[in-house]
């Protein structure tokens, strides 16, 4: 049970060479009181068959979306995947290689992560990317802090259609770093522009509005724009579900500043909700602020192209407390999961994902509202998520759904208690076959009844 | 071996590789469904681009890239260990790798059991009560810390404390967090022999002092030696002490954090506990904190209720909130599972003994050549300097440059900040003697060689795909994406090299 | 749905410059007659997500050995194979190239084959080995052919302790070749000296026994090879459990003259018995009549050690109607997955891995034979598989069994109708654990009452 | 690059990789349980290396080694086509990867109903009437068909016939399988345009003859125009006509062998369908048969019943009997399966008639450099002669080795034996026309070298991990495993390349 080659023979011998007798000889810069006095109380060691039976049952524990049709977005989504993606990506040069410090070996890495900056401005339309930020929360939470730039001291509005587990980050960052959140309020769904203009002021410095919202609600992104850009702020696009932007406008043509998503259902497994995949995109002059590695091409000394990471001045390593951002390990594995991903798909499959998901999404919302007591909450436009009010609380719906092995939509209740109990949030991927949303709509007729 | 060209400048109108489920559901013109204003006027630019041509394309990309698989990587402070292949197929399993985090808790007793067993297993290995494994990397650990400090301190009326101390050798995330939970930053010096200087340190407490953050051992691969010392005086003070656990993988199983006096822990998972890299990322930054704390950490947290079901319990009304969505980077969380479930107590043990061990016998080896800072055991690392090698004309990056002809990666270059010329170097305990000593005379030949022929350093690398590269046309005329139109950057000297290809 | 990257656009274009305006104009020589006039009547194409859900359907049907205790042999065997295997030999340079006919740049290739044949030595205790054949009954086949010589006449003798499956291939080629195979009758479970003896005659070529035989049964090999060695017949042991090396006597220490053996347990996916792995090895003085190929030893012209397919002027791709064996096509990255896996193991955990086959099954033996009515059927040492008489019918007892997710022994009385119906034959490898045993004996228990 | 020792060479006592499940039954000594004297005495002497030592080395192996993903594989006959990623996820699920070949039919359903379903297809692509997927290879094909041919034969008396027509093109196997199955060859001469010559066919034919064995296209690439005259010759003559199908990525919809009067087919399934030929193997060779052979084929073989379930039929009284243990390569199969359900009905075609189109394109441009024995359209291969560049000191085989160091593999050289100097070009459909492009452009390059500067040629290959091997001492002092004390073979030439490594 060990990783450990040289052995104990052979760790004497070297001891020998050290003129010590045992591996205590070496610990004595350790003061006693400061040793731990005994084993540590931790299960003993498995060997590697034990270990992978029990975690397969383990794993065995949890429903996985291989056996039940899932129906739940809200910010993790059922992608489809081809094949080449994960036996590209999970390459053990690419898996097992560190940050590429030393770029004369690490052309790989840097070319893919160049690669994944411009897939990530082309889908959002924006002029620079960088190379991964941890989550689409914190990239959300590193665009305020961008606009609020040093100091960090001003106001962040944040529309609640923005998810709420990201607002709840940027509610937990806003108090450590001291500045003021405020939320703007919906309106039949969407954020109020009303609600928004009451709140610009000279004092704020970012306008966040997630699209399509929380709701799988398209937003009027331009007048949110057009408002925000009133003032000084900067205009923040938060995309949880990239799929949309197949077919919806690009942050890059509504004159969005910054664009901060999660990129993990880029090809990446969907994995608890974990790791994921900032994406963080931005307008050109925002380019020495930026948070997060940058990739740029060069040449080496024999003439030939090569990548670089590049404008380390801003970060950490060299700037330490006057970084943009205190990032260091970010997502680089996801990104190039993501980029292969998006090779993958190319041009025309990345526009038909995005006509799937929302013609999907269409089919399983006529066909859900049409079973009686099923209504949807918003008069709006959506694209693969919509909400429903059902004649039963959510909670006990899912339990007879989760019989026919189905998923069901997302609770609202603990979120948006001013829906009520019986509010749910149905998600409908290119994932998801007709027949897959006649089993649903089937099961959840049989759920209220 | 000739570059290999862009994705984008690959490929031809209409081609495309993957293929989605046939359209079976009725359809209606976009147009219907969305207002044509918030559609997409263009496709976005993506390649057009083949399935073989992917394949082909990645696969020459992973090919000019350098792992841990593919031969020794002694990069120190980053703890470049064996990646288990165990790891990775436990974290494929759809089990794990396919479930979306807002199922119901009933649906995924297996991954809330995991991640509990794993907080209580990082508790024991720090000697901390509790643990969140939110934080999605070290920096991350930091920035969450520092905010429980805070809220801490705040709880306790002490809100005015709004300065971290950090000694010269941390590294830049340290004072980076800092800056970000809204602290100043006073540095402390290090002492003659690498530690933390106690007098300075003594100057610089006082009533606003919110916390120390230290390593330990710290980025020379020495151990505090004052450590009891230095967590009595800070907690004289008022403050909290903060572990980065960045170098953990010297000390597991032979002292724990907690037990010396460290309030907040964080765990770099994907160092300490072999999770791949991965290029750079993801990894996975638990921290751990000591009773006091536990009411602010992040929620929700893992819970056991008494018929031995799992599930997610809210954070109390003291907490500082969620610092990311979700549960941390699950799947690394289930290589950092298997790999303490695989070493068990005995093996975590033996990896900081045979960590440390690995790191001295280097050490030994090359301090006759190279310049060693403080000359004492070092744990699982050390740091020399290059300055001999430099009055002769050969810096560390030659150095580093020069190793990578020979196969290997280089050591960690001019950090810590306070030694000049440094060359960090951190073995692990994964790597063979033969390794070690391979090692050992390649780093000699390159002391020798800058003597003898230090042309063949100072131009190194020879032998991989590309040569030194121009940073500051990277910096001076940022390219950051490909754009249609661009050609490669190339410049005259462009000739091929050797036989064409 | 295709993986032809050239669009019909490029396809015109490339026509073109060949003078031709559609692909029919290329097709000239086929005959209008010979032509298929319509379109194949196939199912139509399926996308990969399709595929891959129809496909992870059709795996779901059947019961895996992930998800049911496994106490079957008889040829295949459930292994437990550590995770670095499949990482390394999967790898696309492995995997994705053909023969190594320029072995400039099948270095990789050609080094592993050369250290799976060492290998393939080192636990046969033979002085050669070949880079590998169809499977262990093929390898037999070629086994037989050699010792026969050119012309291929001449008496095979082959125990009845051989895989049946191995005897029934061995026959239909003995038919189209033209040899004689005659069955040495077994005694008490093993291979009878005393048939052996009469059967034994001048124009005796080979002498065919499997070891540990077909009922698990540890055979007396060098009595059995001094008998067959009284003639000019070539001894040939066969063997399908591999593991079984670990701790018995190796080929080579009982004066065998050729090793016939099934190696796909040796880290492959027992995958329904295919691909297989034929291992052959043999004295040295048959190298230049060794069928399949050879990887040898040998320098570049730089200097350096490099290797190569040799010995060629045996194979057909030389010597066409006199090569020694029809041979081209091998399973070549079967051994490549051998050859981890042996080097995984290594020379501890390979003699570990015989010691606990032997300990587990005989743990089973004792619990399974201390139920009423359960009985051994041999009194004879044996390996990891043992023969019991139960109560009932196998196949009965195997149906109340699988109720359980245990796949039972077995049933003997199909290929062994001198047995009974109630005959069945167990296997207990290093991946039984005691509790899986145990389960065993209970479902057994019910499943006899 | 450095050579890598053989894993012998590394390693240390006592160091290991894999560990067992802990040891949870009662033990006794082995002695006990198996007579001393059956017990090995030494153990054998496999390496002690640990898990890291074999990552890398086999990880370097794989680095020496090149593949379809790792660039164009022209490899004339062996279709090295781009093989679909999709192909293995589908060949690793547990439900195909872990299922024991012994279970009762009905706890594998899903396999017995794929194999079931793959053999119907099959036998829809050849216009066969029925398949067995039990033949390992094509030569494993080609032996199973002609035993089947000949216990047709005998059971109608005619078991005399004992002669079997090769024509001079065919490959290795053909005549290796014939004599296999107990058969003298007649070898019949290739006519002027490449096909066979069907005058020397009617010398051959007499009432010796059990069969013909050909491929169509055949190994020139050519299609033969007088197939339905041939076979009717055949025929009449009492003989059968045997289809070798290594070449049917030309026909895929296009023609099927049984259309054409073939009576047994062979599908190397690793060629036309795509699975990877994982360095030499494992591939398979499924056969198809006419009504009237149906009778002999091996068994056992897939049925379905009324209520539709799978199980396995024992064949016959006339079959031959199994040709091997179990059920055929599986995992194979399932790939194959994938391939053929993913392209469908036209996709098939597409993939024919783009080899078609691939091979004249590349044909079409190199011509007039080199020679083209039978000048006509090929079908999806066709063979080069060097003989204008041998006259200049150039081989096949030194063409062959400069393309390596292009970055390409090289095509099949010296066969079919009948071309002086044959390079035979296999493109296939994948391939993009820029990869085309490419290989035209580089042998007009070795054609430009081989009259300026032809030992640029003779030399090659310069760039790859070895140069040129030494064939002969590698047959005339073999060296076929390694023994302890061996040191490698290595010659004074013996200096390191360029800079160290
Ligand atoms: C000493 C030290 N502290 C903190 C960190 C930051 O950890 P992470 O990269 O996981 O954010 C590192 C990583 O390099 C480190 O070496
Ligand atoms: C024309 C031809 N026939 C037969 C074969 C033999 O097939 P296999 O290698 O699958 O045994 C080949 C393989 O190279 C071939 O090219």
């Amino acid at each position: 049970m060990t990783y450990i080659p040289n052995t104990p023979a052979e760790q004497q011998a070297m001891l020998r060479t050290l003129g010590a007798e045992t591996i205590e000889d070496l610990l004595g810069a350790i003061p006693a009181e400061a040793r731990l006095p005994r084993p540590l109380d931790l299960p003993p060691a498995m060997s590697e068959p034990a270990l992978r039976r029990h975690e397969m049952a383990l794993a065995g524990k949890n429903l996985n979306l291989d056996e039940a049709l899932c129906f739940l977005g809200a910010g993790s989504y059922d992608r489809l995947v081809p094949s080449v993606v994960a036996h590209l990506a999970k390459r053990s040069e690419f898996l097992t290689s560190y940050t590429p410090y030393q770029p004369e070996v690490s052309q790989g890495m840097l070319q893919a992560t160049y690669e994944f900056q411009t897939m990530v401005c082309q889908i959002t339309g924006m002029e620079i990317a960088n190379a991964s930020l941890y989550d689409g929360s914190t990239a959300v939470v590193e665009a305020a802090l961008l606009a609020l730039g040093p100091g960090g001291r001003g106001e962040v509005l944040v529309s609640r259609g923005v998810d709420p587990q990201y607002r709840a980050t940027l509610a937990t960052y806003a108090h450590a770093r001291g500045f003021t959140l405020r939320e703007i309020a919906l309106e039949n769904g969407a954020t109020s522009t009303r609600d928004l203009h009451a709140h610009l002021g000279p004092n704020t410095k970012a306008v966040i509005v997630q699209q399509p919202n929380f709701f799988g609600v398209v937003e009027d992104m331009p007048a949110l724009e057009g408002l925000a850009h009133t003032t000084k702020a900067l205009f923040v696009a938060a995309i949880t579900e990239p799929a949309s932007l197949g077919v919806l406008a690009p942050p890059g043509a509504y004159n969005a500043d910054i664009v901060a998503a999660e990129g993990s259902s880029l090809g990446n497994p969907i994995g608890y909700g974990g790791p994921a995949l900032g994406l963080f995109a931005a307008k050109s002059d925002l380019m020495r602020r930026m948070p997060g590695r940058l990739v740029g091409e060069t040449v080496d000394d024999r003439g030939q192209r090569g990548f670089v990471l590049t404008l380390q001045a801003r970060e950490q390593q060299i700037r330490r407390e006057k970084a943009t951002s205190n990032i260091c390990t970010n997502q680089a594995l996801l990104a190039v999961f993501a980029t292969v991903y998006l090779a993958s798909l190319g041009k025309q499959g990345f526009r038909e994902l995005g006509v799937q998901c929302v013609q999907r999404a269409h089919y399983a919302f006529d066909q859900l509202t049409a079973i009686p007591g099923v209504e949807p909450i918003f008069d709006r436009p959506f694209f693969d998520e919509f909400a429903v009010k059902l004649p039963k609380p959510v909670s006990k719906v899912n339990r007879t759904l989760a019989k026919h092995n189905i998923i069901g939509g997302y609770d609202l209740s603990r979120t948006y208690p001013e829906l009520g109990k019986n509010a749910a949030l149905f998600c409908v991927t290119e994932a998801r076959t007709r027949d897959d949303i006649d089993q649903l709509v089937s099961a959840l007729k049989e759920a209220v009844q | 071996m000739s570059t290999e060209p862009l994705i984008f400048e690959m490929g031809a109108p209409g081609r495309r590789a993957a293929t989605l489920l046939e359209m079976d559901v009725p359809t209606r013109p976009l147009e219907d469904l969305v207002p044509a204003a918030a559609l997409r006027q263009e496709d976005a630019p993506l390649p057009e681009v083949s399935e073989i041509e992917i394949v082909r394309h990645f696969t020459h990309l992973a090919e000019r890239n350098f792992g841990v698989d593919s031969g020794f990587y002694p990069l120190g402070s980053c703890t470049m260990k064996y990646n288990p292949k165990l790891n990775e197929d436990m974290a494929a399993l759809p089990g794990f790798a396919r479930i979306h985090p807002l199922q119901d808790d009933a649906t995924v007793q297996g991954a809330i059991e995991l991640i509990y067993t794993l907080e209580q297993m990082l508790c024991e290995i720090a000697g901390m009560a509790r643990v969140t494994v939110q934080p999605s990397a070290g920096a991350h650990g930091e920035i969450t810390g520092l905010m429980i400090i805070k809220a801490y301190h705040e709880s306790r009326g002490e809100g005015h404390r709004n300065v971290v101390l950090i000694p010269d050798s941390a590294h830049g995330t340290n004072p980076a967090s800092a800056t970000l939970a809204d602290y100043e930053i006073r540095e402390i010096r290090t002492d003659g022999r690498g530690g933390v200087d106690v007098e300075h340190l003594r100057e610089l407490l006082d009533d606003k002092v919110a916390a120390l953050m230290m390593t330990n051992p710290n980025t020379l691969g020495v151990f505090d030696e004052n450590i009891v010392e230095i967590a009595r005086l800070v907690h004289d003070a008022g403050g909290q002490l903060y572990y980065d656990g960045a170098n953990a993988n010297a000390i597991l199983g032979l002292v724990r954090p907690g037990d010396t006096g460290f309030d907040v822990v964080h765990f770099n998972l994907h160092k300490t506990c072999s999770t791949p890299h991965g290029g750079g990322g993801p990894g996975a930054g638990p921290i751990g904190v000591a009773p006091h704390l536990v009411p602010f950490l992040p929620g929700p947290l893992p819970a056991k209720d008494a018929d031995g079901t799992f599930h997610w319990r809210d954070a109390g009304p003291q907490s500082i909130g969620r610092v990311r969505a979700n549960n941390g980077n699950f799947l690394v969380l289930v290589r950092a599972y298997t790999y303490i479930r695989f070493n068990g107590p005995d093996g975590l043990r033996r990896v900081s003994e045979s960590a440390v061990l690995n790191a001295n016998y280097l050490m030994h080896a090359l301090k006759d050549l190279f310049t060693l800072p403080f000359d004492r055991t070092c744990m699982h690392e050390f740091v020399l300097s290059a300055n001999q090698q430099k009055a002769r004309g050969v810096t560390a990056m030659d150095i580093a440059k020069r190793l990578l002809d020979f196969g290997m990666y280089a050591p960690t270059v001019y950090f810590p900040l306070i030694v000049p010329e440094a060359v960090m170097i951190e073995p692990t305990e994964t790597e063979t003697r033969e390794t070690l000593d391979r090692f050992i005379a390649v780093m000699r030949q390159i002391d020798q060689e800058s003597r003898e022929n230090p042309e063949l350093v100072t131009h190194a690398p020879h032998t991989t795909p590309v040569g030194r590269l121009d940073q500051t046309l990277a910096a001076r005329k940022p390219r950051l994406r490909w754009s249609p139109g661009d050609a490669p950057r190339t410049s005259e000297k462009s000739v091929p090299v050797g036989v064409s290809r």
